[in-house]
């Protein structure tokens, strides 16, 4: 399975919920997570995702 | 070549049909543009982020808001997919194309009257406004075009109800025998449940509104008319949501590479939105003094059994997906949702909007739950819960299928795909800002409807992160959902602008994978089912009303209030009766 | 009708919440946690003669029994009487029956972040009663859209020490004893 | 391609829905190489059905991706209400009792 453009928007997408949440489920294990810890580990996820794009996405095949 | 377009594309075989779409649509998206961007004013200016407007003029904007996108928007929206469903699931045209434009007409003619009465608000000195938001809460007083738009509009959906009810019946007289096709029985079994729900509203407007407004009688009684609203008003929260239903069932599976489920499954549930959805509109009234708490607890019985269709509709709809997501190669467990056409807008839109609605779903039972609903009431948390379901599961699946439908009744490609997928994905990301950051400030008690809840008194707390940082994800998710309608009305101009097109759309629809055939017939017994929902209204509102009426100052309010209160034997009959008839729908179920 | 094997098992799991749902509700209504509901045992008032109300002509606070008290509050463009121009006055470990009726148009009468919260319909007297437990201040805002001016509508419930209160009801009842 | 198409458009005539179990198979397997470089699958919507590598009738078709995937939503369902009543709402001060 490739790993196109819009698979990659779609993972953006759902990882948007999950960072806002990330504080609550947190909370639950009595965690205090800042605003800025979310932000950073979204910003890091969005990192790793480029890479393996610019790894494994549409380009590095180029079928075309 | 063998084949020419006209054996295929939709706007050839039924090109008058082709054009009374394009005409809601048109209008539809008319009223997104409009309403999206007074839904950015509003999430900016309440947030205090940034305030163009008086505080004052923030409610002529919320009822332009939710006016212009809760009715205008999806009831043309869905008067388009009905037509265009009936018009393909029967394979023939509507009986009378003067009829058909009637009914676009007299709907078009009500929106101009009740929006030009709503926008005179931004006016001064013009002495018309119709500051009341979408529910017209008397005493609260609008202008009498306001009522008499919203009379035209209902009465032309009553005709267009009747266009397709008109199309059946030529159906069936040629097709004695066969199953109603399923796009079809969606249509009518909604439009019975319209029937039955909006005489409420009716009653309200033509007999004591407008008579009202125009000053021939002198007060209402404001507990009736709020419960004849709502009496109306869950009903067309189904309304709205049975045009994507009916897109998820009939459209979905085919954009996932797959068929349905099964067919009598989605009758089913067609069916118990039919039963349900009009006897639970006391939900919206669980704090409303006056209704005794027997009827409430009745309201959420049945308010509870709603979840039924919903939750067989998420298996079924789901399953249909996997399908296809299987058909095209996927493995595993849940690797497979990879395998699913993620390119394509409409799919990805739609299934988008299926998982919101999957989110929206729970608040909604939170709403649902009789006392819990203490916590939540006319906070920030309802608008939260209903831009999940209606202005996520109901938008963003209309926009979606508008890219499959769009180019069916224009016969031009879609402009840009990939700007298609862009706009879903933002306005998925918008909303999840939006409409978490809304939950959460409701449970600080932020009220709804509010233009600037910063109180002089006292502070609302939050047990994760601040009230500031909610604000900032309101004003933050408004704007990328404004610029996703931008996108979207952009993209669907220049399709409509565009050259026509030798394939605009694979509309194929394949057939389910369990057929109709297996099922009972009486699932297509129209009449009975319809009688079943009337007597579950009789029973769940007979009782109430006549308390409201006689405990409340009669008809018109103001008289003098006469003691009567119902028997607890009454009430417990009442009860009993009607759970007994959800478990027995359960059983059927 | 064919149904397949895992939607029966879907369907029976969504039946048994929807039971385990309307139980949780009946749990909360019971007698444990006793939550009641807003509902018709307060009565109806006629709005046009507010004023001349027994009650609703002069709403405030008024003792009828040990720690019992009854509470009437109208809510109208756009204030809360009393509430807004004056705190809103209860007694620390007092049990009180809120009456909330409108004047004019529909409002809510909400304590911020509580469970004390009702529709306040014109007409229709909305009776509720809660436990003030510790002394401590409570903002109340109008949740329902009033009109031009709704985000305004707003006052505050001061829970006293029970001294502090006593001291102050008895000076109003004085005070009203002495305009009659 | 224009083969491909054309069998396409016969089945999106609405009296010849049945009919396609009979050509689609063929075609999907000669689809199934060429894969989503196709550019025709990039500017049609609706078009999954070109990707299709294999038929799945009803019998032998078993949803338990679904199952797996309600069955997780249902979790999170009844943990979100038990926390949502018990904790947020029966939690809080100043409750209607009477």
């Amino acid at each position: 399975m490739k790993f196109t453009k819009a698979r990659a928007l779609v993972l953006i997408a759902f990882s948007v919920p999950l960072a806002i949440e990330l504080r609550t489920v947190a909370g639950f294990f009595n965690v205090e997570l800042p605003l800025i810890a979310v932000a950073v580990i979204e910003f890091l996820f969005l990192a790793l995702l480029f890479v393996l794009y610019g790894l494994y996405g549409e380009g590095s095949e180029s079928p075309a | 070549m063998a084949t020419t377009r006209s054996d295929r594309a939709f706007v050839d075989k039924f090109p008058h049909e082709a054009a009374i779409v394009k005409a809601t649509f048109l209008v539809a998206f008319v009223a997104l543009g409009i309403g999206a961007f007074f839904g950015l004013i509003q999430a900016l200016h309440r947030t205090n982020v940034l305030r163009v407007i008086e505080s004052a003029d923030y409610y002529t904007m919320l009822t332009g808001h939710g006016v212009l996108l809760a009715i205008v928007f999806t009831i043309f929206f869905l008067c388009g997919v009905f037509h265009w469903a009936v018009a393909r699931s029967l394979n023939r045209p509507a009986e009378s194309r003067l009829f058909s434009w009637a009914w676009v007409g007299l709907m078009t003619t009500g929106t101009v009257l009740t929006t030009v009465a709503i926008l005179g608000g931004l006016v001064p000195n013009l002495g018309m406004s119709a500051d009341v938001l979408f529910t017209f809460y008397a005493p609260l007083q609008a202008h009498p075009l306001f009522y008499i738009g919203l009379a035209m509009f209902i009465v032309g959906t009553w005709l267009a109800g009747a266009d397709w009810f008109l199309s059946y019946r030529a159906w069936r007289a040629n097709n004695s025998g066969e199953r109603i096709p399923l796009q079809t029985f969606m249509v009518l079994t909604t439009m019975i449940m319209w029937y039955v729900s909006t005489i409420g509203v009716a009653v309200s407007v033509v007999f004591f509104l407008i008579p009202w407004s125009l000053g021939l009688i002198e007060s209402v009684n404001p507990l009736l008319t709020r419960t004849l609203f709502w009496y109306f008003g869950h009903p067309i929260v189904y309304f709205w949501l049975m045009p994507a239903y009916l897109m998820w069932y009939t459209v979905l599976p085919k954009l996932a590479g797959g068929r349905l489920f099964s067919d009598p499954l989605a009758r089913v549930v067609f069916l118990l939105f039919l039963l349900l959805s009009t006897p639970v509109g006391i939900h919206h009234q669980y704090l409303d003094p006056g209704i005794a708490e027997g009827f409430k607890f009745i309201a959420m019985t049945n308010t509870m059994f709603l979840l039924l269709p919903s939750l067989l509709t998420a298996f079924t709809v789901v399953a249909s997906m996997e399908h296809g997501a299987r058909q095209r190669g996927g493995k595993g467990y849940v690797r497979w949702l990879g395998a699913l056409p993620w390119r394509d807008p409409a799919f990805t839109g739609m299934a988008l909007a299926g998982a919101m609605f999957a989110a929206g779903g729970f608040s909604g039972m939170i709403n649902a739950g009789m006392n819990i609903n203490y916590l939540i009431h006319n906070t920030l948390w309802v608008p939260g819960h209903f831009h999940l379901t209606v202005g996520t599961a109901v938008a963003l699946t209309m926009m979606a299928g508008s890219y499959w439908l769009v180019p069916q009744v224009t016969g031009t490609k879609l402009y840009s795909r990939p700007i298609g997928l862009l706009q879903v994905i933002m306005w998925f990301v918008g909303m999840v800002f939006m409409s978490n950051a809304m939950h959460r400030a409701g449970l600080a008690g932020i009220p709804r409807r509010t233009a600037e809840p910063q109180y002089q008194n006292f502070e609302f707390l939050t047990p994760i992160g601040s009230i500031f940082e909610l604000r900032v994800q309101i004003a933050l998710g408004g704007t990328l959902l404004f610029l996703s309608v931008v996108l979207f009305l952009f993209n669907i101009l220049l399709t409509s602008l565009g050259d026509e097109s030798d394939r605009p759309v694979d509309a194929a629809l394949p057939e389910p994978l369990s057929g109709p055939e297996g099922s009972p017939r009486i699932l297509d017994n129209l009449a009975m089912w319809t009688g079943i929902a009337a007597l579950l209204v009789i029973l769940a509102y007979t009782l109430p009303l006549a308390g409201i009426i006689q405990n409340g100052g009669g008809l018109f309010g103001g008289g003098l209030p006469v003691p009567a209160t119902l028997s607890a034997g009454l009430d417990f009959v009442v009860v009993t009766v009607s759970s007994a008839f959800n478990t027995l729908l359960g059983v059927i179920a | 009708m064919e149904i397949h094997t895992y939607e029966k098992v879907w369907l029976a799991l969504s039946l048994v919440l929807i039971v385990g749902f309307i139980a949780t509700i009946a749990y909360g209504a019971s007698a444990g946690p006793g939550i009641d509901m807003i509902d018709d045992k307060g009565g109806t008032v006629d709005p046009a003669t507010l004023d001349e109300h027994p009650k609703f002509g002069d709403p405030g606070i008024e003792k009828t029994g040990e720690n019992q008290y009854d509470v009437y509050v109208v809510a109208r463009q756009f204030v809360f009487e009393p509430g807004t121009s004056e705190p809103l006055r209860v007694p620390e470990g007092s049990t009180v029956t809120f009456h909330v009726t409108a004047a004019d148009v529909i409002h809510g009468f909400e304590v911020v972040g509580t469970n004390a919260n009702t529709m306040a319909i014109p007409g229709q007297v909305a009776e509720f009663t809660v436990e003030f437990d510790e002394a401590g201040e409570y903002g109340i805002l109008c949740n329902e859209y009033c009109g031009s001016g709704h985000h305004v509508m707003e006052g505050t419930i001061l829970v006293m020490e029970q001294s502090e209160f006593d001291s102050w009801y008895e000076q109003q009842e004085q005070q009203t004893g002495g305009e009659n | 391609m224009a083969v491909d198409s054309t069998a396409e458009g016969a089945a999106a005539a609405p009296a010849s829905h049945a009919s396609d179990t009979e050509g689609v198979p063929a075609d999907a397997a000669s689809q199934s190489s060429s894969g989503q470089a196709d550019p025709r699958a990039d500017s049609i919507v609706g078009a999954a059905d070109d990707d299709i590598v294999r038929e799945i009738e009803h019998d032998d078709f078993d949803p338990v991706g679904t199952l797996v995937l309600v069955l997780i939503y249902m979790s999170i369902l009844i943990g979100m209400w038990v926390f949502m009543y018990f904790i947020e709402f029966l939690g809080r001060g100043l409750t209607v009792v009477g």
